[in-house]
């Protein structure tokens, strides 16, 4: 009742005529529907700093296919006249114990470790979750079940996991990938479970199965999409968490072997020489937290373009 | 085994030289020092040292030498080692006071001196029977029984379980005279004499405790310049002086502790700041740090009797012909080797056997006149690369050297071991042209897949158990010998078995020179690598310290002076 | 009367992807001590907003309270007050009955501890005694076996209990203002009864002033001073009570008194309801909001906002019938006869 | 409740049960013998070997081992002795070693809960501040940087420079903080990133704005509202991290010389310790199963809408 | 109560309990025996607490029944296998009381509302946009907010997305728990003009919680009246408000409000005086004696059966067993 009408000038009596509601239906659709993924990528799209980040992953990708070319030197050209150099002009990120560029040996790790991060994180979550979520909506006896299956498989040292591994099925990427990913996905598994209890309690379930929803569609439409901030940030921990223990996997022998390497692989060989030639370790490190600084930010702009109250 | 090396003063006779002198100035005593033997020390004489955890204090059962360092604080065998004033390494007396041996080398006996056990018991020569024979007895399933049972008599009847005890040629004529029987002569038995095994046993206190015995401080009754007090297990080991030892006036130390600590750099952070006196130096950038810091800091080096090579699988494909063991051989750089991987902390192989071993009292390749096989077959061969073509050839197969693919094993999962496979990856890839495939595995599955043949080239090698050539020989016997990977030589075979029955050390050696020249210059059995040395960073208040070696009485004459 | 709360052009919009809503369009209206405001509407024309902002606990984004909007609370501005010095005032001073009852009561607390928060913040009470206390809540808002219910969970309770908690934790401490959504659209007539009397109470002890926003008329007649109906996001009639029941001038108020079910109105017989739905205020009409569903409508209807026309010293209302151009419309007949509208029962 | 707990334990020795049996004959199928890691590839004649092998039984059929383990373990709770450290009996072994890794553990945990859990709260609590920014980068730097960089620091700057802390060693108070630190490292950057996620998720709810409108002071409402309703996922995660954190960590325990558990949980696989894992795997299984059922029993303290029976619905 | 076969769901003493601490059970529905008809609205009122929500819940199979039985054409509802269950999901449905609560914050209205015909594969692709537009429009809201998500809406535009999903599935039945609670007049009226031309054109059947009695009265066709777990009256609507004969649903008749400000004013309540009992571990008798101004010592021991004392209107209280 504040505003004011502009000036009475206007009003003229043809305008006072009582004309009724004729359209009533006079509304118009002003923006297309869309669905909640819809809407999730719209936003993650509009999100600059998850953008900034996945172009940082971008960059650091291509660095990772073409860096070796570009350094000039072979990953695994041994140089011992150069032994331990630190950065400089010709050597980019400086020289190994073995005097071999650690510029092309960061970018070629970076490939494997990568990948690595990525593979078995997926496998871990796509496991992880359809277990959980089997066993928090089902409950009773089949989650009994299954995390007791957690509780075994959790229980028995990975070591022997991993060198059971390396005999029966040899080594390689896909070995390596069984071994890293076999019992890490009970926690997964686990946390999803735990949210899934929650959420069952939920009166938009109890609602769902009124409608005659199938636990299918219940855990796709209501569980997933309300556990998927807590999934992201498992999938933000994992995949440096593969990445160091395929280093650690390898090293016992199972997965990639010299020459080639890995960030892992390259930190754990820096180690050594933490006091003395700390860019040796450096480097790696840096690559990896700057993925992960990628990881991260991309996470939370999906975590925030997943919660419809941070719609705008 | 044990061997000195040369360029430390070591032994604590000398001791008394230099002090004489200082014994003038009393007077000048400073605050906080006192006058021991005309020494002039600290007031208050202990050490902080690294010890890693020993797996038993037992010392008939246990076989790694983390458990003889502690073992050869606390117990005295027959006889010790000491060096001489010309940097000979001469067998003394130890618990014995003098010994003889018949002609040919199979009988000895021991004559006891009058000395005591911490707990005040006298040492007996029941306590020497009654140590070797519960090593022998397969009950005790001792790891190092196997060294003896060929050399006492009935020794490996008795651990059969063929005979009694009681006709092992081990004997206590009386309380102080101890008699062996030898099944035959065996030259370099006065070197096992002080093998920490050997030491004398309680059978009261062992018996005591049983299959825990070794374990705990409380359980230790001991006969060495030292007792042990306390022991926290992986955390540390104090000891102090034995009141009750013969030599107790030589031993200046009054308290003792060792600290187990892992991490290789945390050891040198500590010995930078002081925490502890000495330690080992593990690498290169440190060694360099301590050697300019040599106004607070010793460096002392020491080869030590353990060598590397890399030993090639006779029966496979490739192995089997010589040329392509010789071209491996040579195909890798050893000083270049020693310097990526170990950063020159080590000693390029020349020769077979290690440098300093002794072959009865004159350094073996002294003797030999330092033939240097390893290094004459490196010399000779410029081209290897020709040679594994030519080998390749002889096998009737394809002569491309980069058709060939090799699997290179090193030893273990570790840093050290990654390094070494990735050198020789990269050096036979440079020098010969061939694939190298890395096989990194656990130690335990390498020895494994080293004991079924599983392997091409594995680099393992060897830490000599006693002072002879025979430690490092024996082991190619193709029948008796520990390699069984298909490696036989006939001529080198009658060689050792030859070597083995006299005690002539002239001729020994002699026989031994040829077997090294067949076995690494002629057949190329194994490719040596590198020698152990030891390298250890000492404080310099820290006087007479050597280290540990377990054929001395350690610690005896070592003192502190000037410790801040 | 003293004026207690006064609301200057409030304006409340939530940047949302269609673009913003404007939920309240500029709202001015005072509350007095001890009065009770009845706050009635078209559902989704900005009651709950209004309420909130007051409060100010409109999570912000996406909400924005735009530029000169003012609240003014003991010649202080609400709009420009800082968290700490909210926070004083909530709950003790100014305390709000939420809409929502099961998303308002935290799931992880018990019902007796949720009310005694208040108490032990603004009462300075020991934990025991605000216990105790907030049982004594409990039992005034009717909740049987108020000590074992004390204990329990919101997810154990009924709708209608949830409410009452709610309701508990709003009156524990004695508000000089309270602000009531919907306070009793889930309870039952014999209890709402007995809430409404409870909140008299508090009003005539305290002089407390209650905005009651609702969709009962009933319970808006038994207990409201004034009435103030709103639409679209603004205030489109406001009188004292018998003003708007007896007296209403805004086609939309007679609209909301039609659709009221009488009880001589046949079983199952069509009510009244207005046709049509309400503005959508991401692009509200530049006119009347209410225009398009006005079976009064006119031009002007649709291009120009209505003037505020001042009916009595109470009564406003906005609305071009009122304008001395626009052709004269009588009430509805089943308004008409104020008095009238139910049978007596 | 009781019956719950009851039932779980009852399952959870089931399990154990399991998991022994399994892990008993797996390792026996790793390459290598107890015997071949402890003589290095030094040379042992059959005789020694077998000598050893009768006196641990290791010659008998598998399955004949596995009852003599099975009932030596239930009929007194004996694990056997280790096979590589001589006359050092499993049992001993655990109960010496595990209070230590257990003490920095839970030291950690205690740090772990209450920075990182701190720092999450803050961080979803003012999302998108600098605070936030700042405890991104440190989460990041936790999740990246490996403990032993971190460890090797801590010691280097604490011990060495500044010499505040022992360098090794293990006895007093001060010998723990340096693991400690180093061990709650990751664990604060992990449980600040999942708690600042489920606080993202509880701040938006209606009930934060009730507590609001009771002027519930932000402490408080921290404290008393958005704590135990996003605690949930913590509560998951704490359970099997308790476990790990029991188990010891090698790498740290490495660094400073710290006699706990994790040198052995590395070395008896690698070494064919066969009871030394079988008592380690039963150890850590018991610890796992427990935390597990800790965890159960959390959850439903911490949402009283879990419900650990079915009965309702 | 053997009824004609047009009955649609028998409610047979139905009981749900809750475990409330270690021993304490809560009674939420302690035996209630009714039976709806086809085509028939039956409206459930009763002191808050009472238990409807609760009975509602429990006929749709959504509680796991204490004790008891419903019968829905035929079957039991709480025996039912995976797609049995389904099958009846698609002919019964449900309008929650608390709207927010039951609406999953992570899927826009539109998927919300189409959640049933989804589920059940109804529409697909246009057609289903379509319908839920059309949905939309007939609970009063706009097709714009198909896109939005659950957190942008009033409470009574939230209510009314509630009311749309439940409708999408076109049912036989539906379980309305104050589906109109949160709606403003004309809003209510709108909406129960819907229900009412459902009905009228599908034979819909409804049970009708609310608290409303006015609404309760015009839409229903027979009124329960609910008092702690117990059905204390019921009979058609017209007859319950007319005579009402249970104390209970006198009092309740009383205290409705009346939209008039000066009969309001005017009117004197009665009020229901005396400490109210507890569903926590009940005692046994009458629940309502400890409030009830015509208390008689057998009221305090035996509890009163649902007893037809006048044609078609059941009163379970001993004032009218003599009548009987
Ligand atoms: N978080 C939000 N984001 C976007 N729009 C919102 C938000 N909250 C409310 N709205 C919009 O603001 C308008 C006013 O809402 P408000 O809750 O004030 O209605 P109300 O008058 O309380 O209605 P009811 O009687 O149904 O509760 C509604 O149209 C609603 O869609
Ligand atoms: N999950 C539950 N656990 C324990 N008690 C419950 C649960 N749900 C409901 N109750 C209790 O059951 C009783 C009946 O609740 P119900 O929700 O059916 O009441 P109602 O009649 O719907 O009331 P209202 O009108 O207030 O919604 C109440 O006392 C309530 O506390
Ligand atoms: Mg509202
Ligand atoms: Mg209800």
């Amino acid at each position: 009742m504040t505003e004011n009408v502009k000036s009475s000038m206007e009003l003229t009596r043809d305008k006072f005529v009582i004309i009724g509601c004729k359209d009533l239906d006079a509304e118009k659709i002003n923006r297309p529907s869309i669905t909640y993924w819809q809407d999730v990528w719209r936003r993650f799209k509009s999100n600059k700093v998850a953008i900034g980040a996945a172009v940082l992953l971008l960059i650091i990708c291509l660095l990772c296919i073409f860096g070796p070319t570009i350094s000039g030197y072979e990953y695994d050209a041994m140089d011992t006249q150069s032994r331990n150099i630190s950065p400089n002009s010709e050597n980019w990120f400086g020289t190994d114990e073995m005097g071999r560029d650690m510029f092309a040996r960061v970018f070629m790790g970076g490939r494997v470790s990568i990948i690595i991060g990525i593979v078995c994180t997926a496998v871990m979550v796509t496991i992880g979750v359809l277990i959980g979520g089997i066993a928090g909506y089902f409950g009773g006896v089949v989650d009994d079940a299954l995390m007791r299956l957690v509780e075994i498989i959790g229980s028995i040292p990975r070591l022997i996991f991993v060198i059971l591994i390396q005999i029966i099925l040899g080594r390689g990427m896909f070995q390596l990938v069984f071994a890293l990913t076999i019992s890490a996905w009970g926690g997964t598994a686990r946390l999803v479970r735990g949210q899934i209890l929650q959420l069952k309690e939920m009166e938009f379930v109890l609602a769902e199965h009124s409608l005659g929803a199938s636990p299918f569609r219940i855990i796709w439409k209501h569980f997933i999409p309300n556990v998927l901030g807590i999934i992201i940030v498992r999938v933000t921990l994992a995949v440096p968490m593969f990445i160091f223990e395929e280093a650690f996997l390898s090293f016992v022998g199972l997965g990639i072997q010299p020459p080639e390497t890995s960030w892992g692989a390259l930190a754990s060989t820096a180690q050594g020489n933490l006091m003395f030639y700390p860019y040796q370790l450096f480097f790696p490190c840096l690559l990896i937290s700057l993925t992960m600084l990628s990881f991260n930010l991309m996470g939370d702009g999906l975590n925030d373009s997943l919660d419809p109250k941070l719609r705008q | 085994g044990g061997n000195e090396e040369p360029a430390n003063i070591g032994g604590t006779n000398e001791n008394t030289e230099a002090p004489a002198q200082e014994s003038n100035k009393k007077a000048e005593i400073p605050k906080g020092m006192k006058e021991v033997n005309g020494i002039v020390m600290d007031e208050e004489q202990y050490l902080n040292l690294i010890g890693m955890e020993p797996e038993s204090l037992d010392t008939t059962r246990s076989s790694i030498s983390s458990a003889w360092e502690a073992q050869t604080l606390l117990f005295e065998g027959l006889t010790r080692v000491e060096m001489t004033e010309d940097g000979i390494e001469k067998i003394v007396p130890g618990m014995a006071e003098k010994w003889e041996n018949n002609e040919e080398g199979t009988e000895f006996t021991f004559y006891l001196r009058d000395a005591l056990w911490s707990d005040g018991k006298p040492v007996k020569a029941q306590d020497f029977e009654y140590a070797v024979k519960r090593l022998l007895d397969p009950k005790t399933a001792s790891p190092y029984a196997w060294l003896f049972t060929p050399i006492i008599k009935n020794g490996a009847a008795f651990n059969k379980g063929e005979v009694s005890a009681d006709k092992v040629g081990v004997t206590a004529i009386d309380d102080k005279t101890l008699k062996f029987q030898l099944a035959k002569p065996v030259p370099y038995f006065m070197q096992l004499s002080y093998f920490i095994v050997m030491s004398p046993l309680r059978q009261d206190i062992v018996e005591k405790h049983g299959d825990a015995y070794g374990q705990e401080a409380e359980q230790i009754v001991s006969n060495g310049p030292f007792i042990i007090k306390e022991w926290v297990h992986d955390n540390k080991m104090v000891f102090e002086k034995n009141p009750n030892y013969w030599d107790k006036d030589h031993v200046y130390i009054e308290k003792m502790q060792w600290n187990n600590v892992l991490e290789a750099d945390a050891r040198m952070q500590a010995l930078l700041k002081g925490d502890i006196d000495a330690a080992i130096v593990y690498k290169r950038e440190w060694e360099d740090k301590f050697k300019s810091m040599n106004d607070e800091f010793n460096f002392l080096a020491k080869p030590l009797a353990w060598q590397s090579w890399n030993i090639y699988n006779h029966n496979d494909r490739y192995f089997k012909n010589a040329k392509i063991r010789k071209a491996f051989s040579v195909a890798f750089d050893k000083e270049e080797f020693n310097e990526v991987v170990f950063g020159g902390s080590r000693i390029p192989a020349e020769n077979y056997i290690p440098d300093d071993i002794m072959i009865g009292n004159e350094n073996y390749q002294q003797k030999n006149g330092n033939p240097k096989f390893v290094k004459k077959l490196s010399n000779e061969i410029t081209d290897p690369k020709a040679l594994l073509i030519e080998g390749l050839k002889e096998l009737g197969e394809d002569p491309d050297p980069a058709k060939m693919d090799v699997t290179y094993m090193p030893l273990g999962n570790t840093d050290i071991a990654r390094k070494t496979g990735e050198f020789m990856q990269q050096s036979f890839k440079k020098k010969l042209g061939v694939n190298v495939k890395l096989d990194i595995l656990q130690a335990n599955i390498c020895y494994d897949k080293f004991d079924k043949g599983d392997f091409q080239v594995f680099d393992t090698g060897w830490i000599g158990d006693y002072d002879d050539p025979s430690t490092f020989l024996d082991l190619w016997h193709s029948t008796d010998g520990y390699y069984k990977i298909g490696f036989e030589n006939e001529e080198y075979n009658n060689l050792v078995e030859e070597a083995a029955k006299i005690i002539d050390n002239d001729k020994r050696a002699e026989l031994y020179k040829r077997a090294e020249e067949i076995l690494v210059y002629e057949e190329a059995a194994c490719g040596p690598t590198v020698i152990g040395k030891r390298n250890t960073a000492v404080r310099n208040y820290l006087k007479n310290y050597e280290g540990f070696s377990f054929a001395k009485r350690n610690f005896v004459g070592v003192y502190t002076a000037g410790r801040k | 009367m003293e004026k207690i709360l006064e609301v200057k052009d409030l304006k409340v919009s939530f940047h949302t992807y269609a673009g913003e809503c404007q939920a309240v369009r500029g709202i001015s209206f005072h509350l007095n001590k001890g009065e009770t405001l009845a706050v009635v509407g078209e559902s989704g024309c900005g009651k709950t907003v209004t309420a909130k902002s007051i409060m100010k606990l409109l999570p912000v984004p996406p909400s924005e309270i735009k530029e000169g909007s003012e609240i003014i609370f003991k010649d202080k501005n609400l709009v420009n007050m800082c968290e700490k010095e909210l926070r004083l005032l909530r709950g003790s001073e100014i305390s709000m009955i939420f809409q929502d009852p099961m998303t308002s009561l935290n799931p992880t607390a018990k019902i007796g501890k949720q009310i005694a928060e208040s108490l032990i913040i603004h009462r300075g009470m020991n934990k025991k005694d605000a216990f105790k206390e907030a049982v004594k809540m409990l039992e005034l808002v009717n909740i049987p076996n108020a000590d074992k219910r004390a204990n329990q969970y919101p997810h154990e309770f009924s709708g209608g209990m949830r409410q009452r908690a709610i309701i508990a934790i709003a009156l524990a401490c004695n508000p000089s203002i309270l602000i009531a959504d919907e306070p009793t659209t889930a309870l039952d007539v014999t209890i709402q009864a007995q809430i409404m009397d409870l909140i008299n109470e508090l009003q005539e002890k305290l002089d407390t002033a209650v905005m009651l926003v609702t969709h009962d008329l009933g319970v808006v007649a038994d207990v409201a001073d004034r009435i103030q109906v709103m639409y679209a996001g603004k205030i489109v009639e406001r009188g004292t009570t018998d003003e708007i029941f007896y007296n209403p001038k805004h086609p939309y108020t007679w609209a909301l008194l039609r659709s009221v079910p009488k009880l001589s109105t046949e079983n199952k017989e069509e009510l009244y309801a207005l046709k049509g739905t309400p503005p959508d205020l991401v692009n509200p009409p530049i006119g009347c909001p209410f225009s398009a569903r006005c079976d009064y409508c006119m031009d002007i209807c649709k291009e120009i906002m209505p003037e505020v026309t001042n009916i009595s010293d109470t009564q406003e209302v906005s609305c071009w019938l009122q304008h001395p151009l626009a052709p004269k419309v009588e009430i509805p007949e089943e308004l008409r006869y104020g008095g009238e509208i139910n049978e007596a029962s | 409740m009781t019956k719950f707990i009851l039932r779980r334990t009852a399952y959870g020795l089931l399990t154990c049960l399991i998991i022994v049996t399994i892990t008993f004959f797996l390792i026996h199928n790793i390459p290598g013998s107890p015997l071949t890691a402890k003589m290095a590839g030094k040379y042992l004649p059959q005789e020694a070997v077998k000598a050893f092998e009768e006196k641990y039984g290791l010659d008998k059929p598998l399955i004949v081992q596995y009852g003599m383990f099975m009932k030596r373990l239930v009929l007194e709770g004996d694990l056997g002795d280790s096979l590589i450290h001589v006359g050092r009996s499993v049992n001993e072994t655990i109960k010496e070693h595990a209070p230590v890794s257990a003490r920095i553990g839970l030291q950690a945990i205690i740090i772990e809960m209450i920075i990182g859990l701190t720092m999450g709260i803050v961080a979803g609590f003012k999302r998108g501040s600098w605070i936030d920014q700042a405890v991104m980068i440190v989460v990041i730097l936790g999740i990246c940087v490996p403990s032993f960089v971190v460890a090797t620091l801590l010691q280097y700057v604490f011990g060495v420079k500044l010499s505040i802390f022992p360098i090794f060693g293990w006895g007093e108070f001060e010998n723990t903080i340096l693991p400690t630190i180093a061990l709650a490292f990751y664990g604060i950057a992990m449980f600040s990133k999942y708690m600042r996620n489920s606080v993202l998720g509880v701040v938006g709810e209606d009930y934060i704005l009730t507590a609001k409108a009771k002027g519930v002071s932000q402490t408080n409402l921290i404290i008393k509202h958005i704590l135990r309703n996003a605690i949930l996922p913590i509560i998951t995660l704490f359970g099997p991290h308790l476990m790990f954190i029991f188990a010891g960590s090698f790498v740290i325990e490495k660094i400073f010389s710290v006699p706990g558990l994790g040198a052995y949980f590395v070395s008896s696989v690698a070494n064919n310790d066969y009871t030394m894992i079988l008592g380690l795997t039963i150890l850590y299984s018991v610890l796992y199963i427990f935390s597990l059922i800790l965890v159960d029993i959390l959850y439903g303290i911490a949402d009283p809408r879990i419900r650990l029976t079915k009965d309702d619905r | 109560m053997k009824q004609a076969d047009n009955v649609l769901i028998q409610v047979k003493d139905l009981k749900k309990y809750f475990k409330v601490g270690r021993k304490a059970v809560l009674k939420a529905v302690d035996g209630v025996t009714f039976d709806i008809k086809k085509g028939e609205t039956i409206g459930l009122v009763g002191e808050s607490g009472c238990g409807k929500t609760t009975c509602g819940r429990t006929v749709m199979g959504l509680y796991k029944a204490t004790g008891g039985e419903v019968i829905f054409d035929g079957v039991n509802v709480h025996h039912l296998k995976a797609d049995e269950k389904k099958a009846f999901t698609r002919k019964s449905q449900i309008i929650f009381q608390d709207p927010y609560a039951s609406l999953n914050p992570r899927m826009t209205v539109g998927d919300i509302v189409a959640s049933g015909i989804d589920i059940h594969k109804i529409y697909t692709g246009k057609k289903r946009m379509d319908r839920i537009y059309e949905l939309l429009n007939l609970v009063g809201l706009n097709k714009e907010h198909a896109s939005r998500f659950p957190h942008e809406f009033s409470g009574g535009q939230r209510q009314r997305i509630g009311i749309a999903r439940a409708l999408a599935m076109e049912p036989q039945f539906i379980v309305c728990d104050e589906p109109i609670s949160a709606l403003d007049v004309s809003i209510q009226a709108q909406i129960v003009n819907l229900l009412i031309k459902l009905q009228r054109e599908y034979g819909l059947t409804y049970l009708f919680i609310a608290h409303d009695l006015s609404m309760v009265r015009h839409i229903s066709d027979r009124v329960g009246v609910m008092y702690l777990g117990n059905m204390v009256e019921l009979t058609s609507s017209n007859e319950l408000y007319k005579n009402p004969l249970h104390p209970y649903t006198s009092a309740l008749m009383t205290a409705i409000p009346i939209a008039d400000p000066k009969t309001a004013r005017s009117i004197n309540r009665v009020k229901l005086e005396g400490e109210v009992a507890s569903p926590i571990n009940p005692k046994p008798g009458c629940k309502f004696s400890s409030r009830c101004n015509y208390v008689k010592p057998e009221c305090l021991t035996s509890t009163p059966k649902l007893l037809e004392v006048e044609k078609n209107h059941f009163v379970a209280c001993h004032l009218f067993n003599e009548v009987q």
